[in-house]
């Protein structure tokens, strides 16, 4: 009996996907921190994508006569250096817009990549369940209890230097907590009616999986990742201060914030600029990736 | 500088003057143990060489060689040293020193069946220690050794007795030596505590104790020195030294070091093509400004190097300039060789390297990038870059170009030349029969004008050769306190006893 | 009796992922390359490095060597460290305690502000305060923890003499880094804590709170708090297994001789056995930390304990 | 059509593992126990019960989307509780369900008509216009409209979901379908509708149907036929009338006691002592009834679980589980 | 316990029982949705006396829960009560101070709701949420409270109820539940309980018990209850006064043998009909078209009149256009119908007029 009213509640908290969309535009309006947020990451993605045409200068471009200038100041040959220089003379700048390309780069690809493999082993430990999923949660406890830094090190030593192989180091430690909150969303999906409906209309495994329960899966997901790309850049930037992360001559925060480190006091600007850049961005995403959380969940909004 | 309430660090127990005067200094990390015979000397050294002795001692330039344990010494053939040593030194723990204490040092070097390494490595001409009698002791080479009382520097003399009636790993951890100092006290990761020897039978140091810490992040190590929570921190970042000679109550003491950086090439079999060109190789020196990168990266310290060779090894050629900053003739080389239209390069390094090696690397890419040499960058770990680069020839791993340096302690080029550029070398990517039969001839002569005249050769060979992008020395640079008189070495070792009080 | 077998079944999982972490280590390692060439000086010779080889076992089969390790293990002999002349486990147990004591002190510190912050937050929906401990927690969550540690030194011990920069053993040198550990567990918690308050504002057993007769501060401490903390206690529990594997950045940085401390200086000598008896040990720690998690749930959630009665 | 048994039930067990929440307790539930059960070709047949007493668990076994613990389930006359794989697949084609949740048992992110098209395209029924047609015929089959196909399941009511249900459940033309509480869900009016389709449906359609409620007033307004099920167990089976009019089990009848009135005038004026009805954990031993029960007997109701027997005795179409109204040929009834 | 007699004088003694314990009248409250607005509740208003049982009926969403929850004063944000008065022992709850309300909830008005479960707090012994009640509204020791606690819990029916206060609610049935709910709701014995679907999650057996359980209760008392169902059969059981809601409005209002006897709206006698009776087996049920409509747009004229077949056979227009009024019809007996007012407007005069 219990179900009528069960259900009359539910019509009232679900959002469905259309309308959520219209009340998330509506509820955009009404909450400054999310305009801002989104205000910063517009521009982080517009410097990302046009670093090349909007940086004043190459960010490797050295000049060693003019070193550690600070913000504002005006070089030799007349250029405004709005942030400064650093060490070897490169435009700080023209670094942190650049370095937005690589650190989103690494830290999109690092999520794209631990959010593949997280959902593919999530949505199979939680639907097969049974050994696969047993093996599959070891891993996943392994994983998360191995030291982070430790992974990192030994996949790049395995992969060799480079982005490619600090992507997969962010990315694979990062697939346990996805697989978990997968497997976690699947359990309570693989029950609902319209997965058995679909079973009786004669569905098999893969088709309830990739059609039944995976689409429904991913915006939570999402939610989650959007959260995770801030916690990907920092982690970027961390590797990078013990020397694990991203080489020294490709303009990232990362590197910017560990070399900068020298200069804090000389030259604050070196590594103040890109730890800021960090910090409005990672903030960007949490206050987005709440909202979106929000306007999924109108119980809370 | 002030200190910090409630730090209570022993640094400050000093101060007043007349109180015990206690130095601290911070390294990197702790070291391993302190055995003085096993691999590490550089890690250990802070304890090693305030708790042991050695026959022999190097002033702080490394030029003379000066008594310790040994009074004095005279080569009685070719391939005998005579040495005769003091004979009123006891060990810390009583055991009293004589000839066999350094017979049976020796013997412990060198011995083959040691369960742990041993590093006779150092000792290549070593051969046997013969008790003549209490005060005198033979040393036998395999080959003439002119320098070997030198190298006596690094046979630190260990006590018989003890030594062999503990273990290994129990004499590593409780060393007794015959030193100023002895281990008071050793809290892994936090301090190890030296106290000054009461029955040392050298003069009484100043210093009573010393204590060092580890702190492996320099920009902290930086920050106790300025807070004053240390007295002595050994290679500062460079890019922090104009701070630290600002700051209050501090000062910074500089030395041209004992370690040559320079750019490595591949230059065997298999390795890059174009560098087989000695035109390339010279173009590449040519390109570099390596003096703009010292004034600039490197905030004027670091001293440029024509070669590998140190103003103060055996036969140093003053005459022989480096070479000049010549971004045309560079080309013009290049073009020579066939490459006018550019060359792709990679070049290898560790942040670990030398000091500022991201920037300085950097730098020289840029450099190179200027006469159309474009070098890519590729930085490994440490441990990995290592491992690549030592003993790596086989698996040929390494890039063209490589980030390398050298740090002889004798002043002498024969074990960086037999280590980076002598056909076989752990590190060396080069071969060349001319150079390894100098190098030999070098190794056995026993007079010194010859011998001299034998380096100038090789280092006019060197040069015109260009195995390697030559560099600087590598700048010791030490942040001090202003309590505290340091007047650095260049073996980099903080000998205790040499500490002063400030007036 | 349904406990026990609960807490048995749990100490075999444990088992099971301290094995596997065990054997993923040890194979990962292997992959990375040869201990003996990078411990010994560069100008060593062949000899010595092969001497070393031998001393340490690696030139066996490495099946051998597994075989060995794990044997070793199971008489908690986790082999000699390759760089220091000690049994391993002894290094690694020396430097448990530095760990501990940070966690635990940043968790004593951290927790109960991010409660009140997440409470007020939570409470004060909307308002300024809402925004500004948000905000706050945010930006722990934004900021990369070394820079901020080096920021905490160059404030309040470079300019202020405040506090001494690094080292360990008085509680002058636990100020610095608590405060950089406790920020990250201030920031989850307190995001944590607000949102499960809000949802919890919105059970029934609250509205039913007010029915009785509660005014919102009794209807919030007495009904929401409590239920709120539920989840708020998972969460914890995971942040406290991040701090013990997760305080290496802020370990080195205040030269804190702690298990991070120590993971980062086996990493750079190579000294594979001090590597995994490191991460062994922390892989203990951290799966205790689950258990007493899961102990703790039991106690606050009412729900989670009859599995004992039927 | 009376004596055509489409599906025969036997000894059907059904036991889930009940996980705490560390998730290692070892509980079993008895959601099903010892089930004997037949269907006749073309007639609906009722199934009532409380909540939790296995109604669900036993309409998912019959169309195979659990599989039984033990027992067997033939279907026309071959053994269908072991099929797997593309011989389950060819029975699912003949035994279609209709879900109790009508919010839940629809995809929220695919389009109603793709929904029902989906046990075409897993047939490899027709081309797609050849389904398309078939959805909108069926769409109006069940009172709506064809263009209704490209909508989402949120642009309709409850109502109307539970008619995209029992359309997509009655696309592939199958035998049987197991109508899981269809209307629980369902405000009275609408609920109305839905019972009047279904009526509609299986006259038009030639089915079988098992319908499932907890209601008896819906029950009896569709049923051929009834089973009472009480804690996993069929405890009573007979024909609408017997049922209502006569009934065997105590249970029956303390369920129908138990239904409010339908005019104020009729309210009950005794109070109720009905008891807890016990958790299937750990059902009582022997009748799962007796500590409800009025006249149960101490020492022969307790020992062992009664099994559906004839009521009264030789009755040919009336089945109960109890010990004492099995005996009453023999005894006379002792309470009213 | 001096509280009872209290109570008893305030309710059925102290006051002429022509005299209700709540009125509600022209009852408004309004939802301001990014979807747009409307009134859950609509103008509604109807008197309970003490003693007395008065049922709101109506479907899914017509807006029996917010009507509750309006007299409780505890409308979920965003929505609010906007006009209209609740008055309880003749004072208007919109008038007092938030500490004063909260001293009359649990007290002098309580409710019981529809998931016992999940209004029950989960962290809690079932004990403990009883006592809750004593120390917001009661003067007394420990005690003084268990032992009210186990003498309510008796009251309710709950076997052992000693061992019962430690019980957690999740140990409970969802009958046993409810029971605690009712003992919780009835401990300050209240002049009015709100039951705002109290049986609609439970069993049949169980159902009927609850309803015994609160119709003997408040025998005892002489409570007004407002039961809140969506089940004609429960009405018939326990009313003694029916409002039938739609939309938002109470569309009749009589005795519940009125009531069954003589529907007259429309919609009262559709949903009459369209529910299965016991024994009326196998006959095709009699269906209301349509559905019930969006209360935010709603039309001008009867909220009914797209789904109501009688107006077009007694062919009336104004259905449409113009909004009827709640009309007391026989005495006792109103209706919001235009098919029983003389005055409905003929179509097109609305216009006009
Ligand atoms: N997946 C499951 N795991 C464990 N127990 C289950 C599971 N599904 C059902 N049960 C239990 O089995 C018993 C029978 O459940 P079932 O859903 O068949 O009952 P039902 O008669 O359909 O009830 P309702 O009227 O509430 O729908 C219940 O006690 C239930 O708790
Ligand atoms: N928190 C809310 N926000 C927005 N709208 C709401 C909220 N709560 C209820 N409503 C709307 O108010 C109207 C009346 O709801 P109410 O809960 O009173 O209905 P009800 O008659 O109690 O229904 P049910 O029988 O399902 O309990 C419904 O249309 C509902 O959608
Ligand atoms: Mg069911
Ligand atoms: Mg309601």
């Amino acid at each position: 009996m219990s179900q009528r009213a069960d259900t009359a509640t539910r019509t009232k908290k679900r959002a469905e996907p259309e309308s959520a969309f219209g009340a998330a535009l509506v509820q955009l309006r009404r909450n400054p921190g999310a305009i801002f947020s989104v205000v910063i990451i517009v521009v982080v993605v517009i410097s990302a994508l046009g670093a090349d045409l909007i940086a004043p200068f190459d960010p490797n471009q050295q000049d060693l006569s003019m070193r550690l200038m600070p913000p504002g100041s005006v070089d030799a040959e007349g250029h405004h250096r709005w942030l400064g220089t650093d060490a070897l003379g490169r435009d700080v700048l023209s670094g942190v817009i650049h370095g937005t390309r690589i650190s989103l780069t690494v830290a999109l690809s690092a999520v794209v990549l631990g959010l593949g493999i997280g959902l593919l082993l999530g949505v199979l430990s939680g639907y097969y369940r049974g050994w696969i999923d047993t093996i599959i949660m070891r891993a996943v406890d392994v994983t998360i209890v191995m030291p982070f830094f430790l992974m990192a090190l030994v996949l790049r030593i395995a992969l060799g230097p480079g982005l490619g192989s600090i992507i997969v180091a962010l990315g694979v430690s990062g697939w346990a907590l996805y697989a978990r909150l997968v497997r976690g969303e699947v359990l309570s999906l693989r029950n609902r009616e319209y997965v058995l409906a679909s079973q009786a209309a004669g569905a098999n495994g893969w088709y309830i999986m990739m059609r039944r329960i995976t689409p429904h899966v991913i915006p939570s997901l999402l939610v989650f990742a959007s959260l995770q790309v801030g916690v990907v850049i920092v982690a970027e930037a961390s590797l990078t201060f013990l020397g694990l992360g991203v080489p020294p001559d490709v303009p990232s925060w990362g590197t910017m914030l560990a070399t900068g480190r020298d200069y804090l006091v000389r030259a604050w600007w070196v590594a103040t600029f890109p730890g800021v850049a960090i910090v409005l961005t990672v903030l960007s995403l949490n206050i987005f990736g709440d909202w979106l959380r929000d306007v999924r969940d109108p119980k809370l909004g | 500088a002030c200190s910090p309430p409630g730090a209570g660090t022993a640094a400050q127990g000093g101060d007043g003057g007349d109180g015990p005067f206690e130095v601290t200094l911070l390294a990197n990390a702790d070291p391993p143990d302190f055995d003085p015979h096993t691999p590490g000397a550089d890690e250990k050294a802070n304890v090693v060489m305030n708790v042991f002795d050695t026959l022999t001692v190097l002033s702080p330039d490394l030029q003379e060689t000066l008594p310790s344990l040994a009074t004095e010494w005279a080569a009685i053939d070719d391939t005998t040293w005579e040495f005769t040593l003091r004979d009123d030194v006891d060990f810390s723990n009583g055991e009293h020193f004589d000839a066999e204490a350094v017979k049976f040092s020796v013997e412990r070097i060198m011995d083959p069946d040691a369960e742990v390494a041993r590093i006779g490595y150092s000792f290549p001409t070593l051969e046997s220690a013969e008790v003549i009698d209490e005060t005198t002791v033979r040393i036998h080479t395999n080959v003439p050794d002119p320098i070997f009382p030198e190298r006596a520097y690094a046979l630190d003399i260990v006590p018989p007795e003890y030594t062999s009636s503990v273990s290994e790993s129990e004499f590593a951890m409780n060393p007794i030596g015959t030193g100023a100092y002895t281990l008071a006290d050793f809290v892994p990761g936090q301090q190890i505590v030296l106290e000054a020897n009461p029955n040392y039978w050298g003069e009484k140091p100043e210093v009573d104790r010393l204590i060092i810490k580890p702190v492996p992040e320099a920009s902290t190590r930086t920050a106790e020195l300025e807070t004053g929570g240390a007295d002595i921190i050994k290679n500062a970042p460079v890019g922090q030294i104009p701070e630290l000679e600002a700051a209050d109550g501090v000062h910074v003491e500089a030395l041209a070091g004992r370690r040559i950086a320079y750019i490595g090439m591949n230059l065997l079999p298999g390795g890059e093509e174009a560098l087989q060109d000695k035109r390339v190789r010279q173009a590449l020196n040519y390109a570099v400004d390596v003096q703009l990168i010292l004034d600039t990266v490197m905030e004027g310290y670091g001293d440029r190097t024509a070669t590998v060779f140190r103003p103060d090894f055996t036969g140093f050629d003053p005459d022989l300039k480096p070479y000049p900053h010549d971004p045309e003739k560079a080309k013009e080389l290049l073009a020579e060789a066939g490459y006018g239209d550019g060359l792709s390069l990679s070049i290898q390094f560790s942040e670990e390297i030398f000091a500022s090696a991201g920037e300085v690397i950097n730098a020289l890419a840029a450099q190179l990038a200027e006469v159309g040499v474009d070098a890519t960058i590729e930085v490994l770990d440490h441990p990995s870059y290592r491992s690549v680069v030592i003993d790596g020839q086989e698996a040929n791993e390494v890039a063209p170009l490589f980030a390398w340096q050298w740090g002889a302690l004798e002043p002498s080029a024969d074990s960086l030349i037999n280590g980076t550029l002598e056909t076989g070398g752990v590190s060396a990517y080069y071969s060349n029969p001319e150079l390894d039969d100098l190098t030999q001839q070098a190794r056995q002569e026993m007079d010194i004008t010859k011998r001299e005249d034998l380096y100038k050769q090789i280092q006019a060979l060197l040069k015109e050769e260009a195995p390697f992008i030559f560099l600087y020395q590598i700048p010791d640079v030490y942040g001090i306190s202003d309590r505290v008189q340091f007047s650095p070495r260049l073996d980099q070792y903080v000998i205790a006893k040499d500490l002063k009080r400030a007036e | 009796m349904k406990i026990t077998l609960a807490i048995l079944t749990r100490i075999g999982q444990t088992i099971v992922t301290v094995f596997l972490l065990v054997t993923v280590v040890f194979f990962l390692l292997r992959v990375v390359g040869d201990p003996a060439e990078l411990m010994v000086a560069p100008e060593a010779s062949r000899d010595d490095i092969d001497a070393l080889r031998a001393r340490f076992g690696l030139d066996q089969p490495i099946l051998v060597q597994y075989w060995n390790y794990l044997t070793g293990l199971v008489r908690f002999d986790f082999g000699m460290s390759m760089t220091q002349n000690q049994p391993a486990g002894e290094i690694v147990l020396a430097h448990i305690a530095p760990t501990l004591t940070l966690t635990v002190l940043s968790l004593v510190i951290g927790v109960p502000l991010a409660l009140a912050l997440g409470v007020v937050a939570a409470l004060r929906r909307g308002k300024l305060i809402d925004i500004v401990a948000t905000a706050l927690a945010t930006l722990g969550r934004a900021m990369p923890n070394f820079w901020f540690g080096l920021m905490l030194i160059i404030i309040f011990s470079v300019g202020l003499h405040w506090f001494p920069a690094s080292g360990y053993g008085t509680w002058g040198q636990l100020v610095l880094p608590t405060v950089a550990l406790s920020v990250m567990v201030v920031a989850d918690v307190t995001r944590l804590t607000r949102s499960s308050m809000l949802e919890a504002a919105q059970e029934d057993y609250v509205r039913t709170a007010y029915a009785k007769g509660a005014g919102p501060a009794r209807a919030t401490v007495v009904h929401v708090l409590r239920n709120a903390l539920i989840p708020v206690v998972t969460v914890v529990g995971l942040k406290t297994a991040t701090l013990i594997s997760g305080s290496i950045i802020i370990e080195t940085i205040f030269a804190v001789p702690g298990l991070g401390w120590l993971l980062i200086r086996s990493i750079n000598t190579f000294d594979f056995t001090l590597i995994q008896a490191t991460v062994i040990l922390i892989g203990i720690l951290v799966v205790i930390t689950s258990l007493i998690v899961d102990v703790l749930y039991t106690l606050i959630d009412p729900r989670s304990r009859d599995v004992a009665k039927s | 059509m009376s004596d055509d048994v489409i599906v025969k039930v036997r000894g059907l067990n059904k036991q889930y593992r009940a996980r705490g929440a560390s998730g290692i307790s070892r509980d079993l539930v008895h959601a099903v126990s010892d089930i004997d059960l037949d269907i006749r070709r073309g007639e609906t047949l009722g199934l009532v019960g409380e909540s939790g007493c296995g109604k669900t668990t036993l309409s998912r076994m019959i169309v195979r989307l659990l599989a039984p613990t033990s027992g067997s389930i033939e279907f026309d006359g071959s053994d269908v509780s072991s099929l797997r794989g593309s011989a389950l697949k060819q029975f699912r084609r003949r035994a279609q369900i209709v879900f109790q949740d009508p919010y839940a048992s629809l995809d929220p992110r695919t389009t109603v008509g793709e929904s029902m098209a989906e046990s075409l395209v897993h047939h490899g029924v027709g081309d797609r216009a050849e389904r398309r047609r078939r959805v909108a015929e069926m769409l109006e089959m069940v009172g709506l409209q064809a263009s209704h196909a490209n909508r989402y399941p949120h642009e309709f009511s409850g109502g109307q979901r539970q008619r995209i249900g029992i359309g997509r459940a009655l696309i592939l033309k199958p035998d049987l379908l197991v109508a899981d509480e269809p209307v629980s869900a369902l405000d009275v009016s609408v609920q109305a509708q839905i019972l009047n389709l279904l009526r509609d449906l299986q006259k038009e359609l030639n089915l079988t149907v098992l319908f499932v409620a907890h209601n008896l007033a819906v029950v009896e307004n569709v049923s051929d036929r009834v089973a009472v099920m009480y804690l996993g167990r069929v405890v009573e089976m007979a024909s609408r009338e017997e049922i209502f009019a006569n009934p065997q089990h105590p249970y029956t009848e303390t369920l129908l006691r138990a239904v409010p009135t339908a005019h104020p005038r009729n309210r009950r004026t005794v109070r109720l002592n009905l008891g807890e009805v016990p958790s299937p954990l750990n059902p009582p031993a022997g009748c799962a009834f007796h500590p409800r029960c009025e006249i149960a007997r101490s020492g022969l109701c307790d020992r062992e679980p009664p099994r559906l027997m004839p009521v009264p005795a030789g009755a040919a179409d009336h089945q109960a589980s109890c010990f004492l109204r099995a005996g009453e040929g023999a005894e006379p009834r002792t309470a009213g | 316990m001096t509280d009872t007699t209290l109570s008893e004088m305030s309710g059925s003694e102290g006051r002429a029982s022509s005299e209700p314990v709540l009125r509600v009248r022209d009852l408004r409250t309004r939802f301001e949705l990014p979807g747009g607005d409307f009134n859950a509740v609509d103008g509604v208003s109807f008197d309970v006396e003490a003693g007395r049982t008065m049922c709101l009926v109506g479907e899914s969403g017509c807006g029996k829960s917010m009507t509750s929850l309006s007299v409780m004063g505890l409308v979920p944000s965003p929505g609010k009560v906007v006009s209209g008065e609740v008055l309880l022992n003749g004072r208007n709850i919109a008038d007092l101070r938030p500490r004063e309300l909260q001293k009359i909830r649990g007290s002098e008005v309580s409710m019981v709701f529809q998931q016992p479960l999940s209004a029950l707090n989960p962290s809690y012994r079932v004990g403990t949420q009883i006592r809750e009640v004593f120390t917001l509204h009661r003067d007394w020791t420990r005690a003084e409270q268990t032992e009210a606690i186990i003498a309510r819990l008796r009251d309710v029916g709950m076997p052992d109820p000693e061992a019962r206060l430690k019980a957690f609610p999740h140990e409970l049935s969802g009958g046993m539940a409810q029971r605690v709910m009712i003992a919780m709701a009835l401990a300050c014995e209240p002049d009015v309980l709100i039951a705002d679907e109290p049986t609609t999650a439970l069993d049949v057996t169980m159902q009927a018990q609850i309803l015994d359980l609160v119709a003997e209760l408040q025998k005892s008392r002489g409570t007004a209850v407002v039961f809140i169902t969506h089940d004609l059969g429960v009405v018939a059981e326990i009313a003694d006064d029916v409002a039938v809601m739609y939309a938002g409005e109470i569309v009749e209002k009589t005795g519940v043998e009125a009531l069954f006897d003589n529907p007259m709206h429309p919609y009262t006698k559709g949903l009459i009909k369209s529910a299965p009776l016991l024994g009326a087996a196998g006959e095709r049920l009699v269906v209301i078209p349509g559905n019930v409509p969006n209360l935010a747009d709603v039309g001008p004229g009867c909220r009914f009149a797209s789904r109501c077949t009688a107006r077009i056979e007694a062919g009336l227009t104004a259905c449409e256009s113009h909004h009827p009024q709640l009309r007391e019809i026989e005495p006792g007996h109103s209706v919001r119908c235009w098919l029983y007012d003389d005055t409905a407007p003929v179509a097109g005069s609305g216009e006009e007029a």
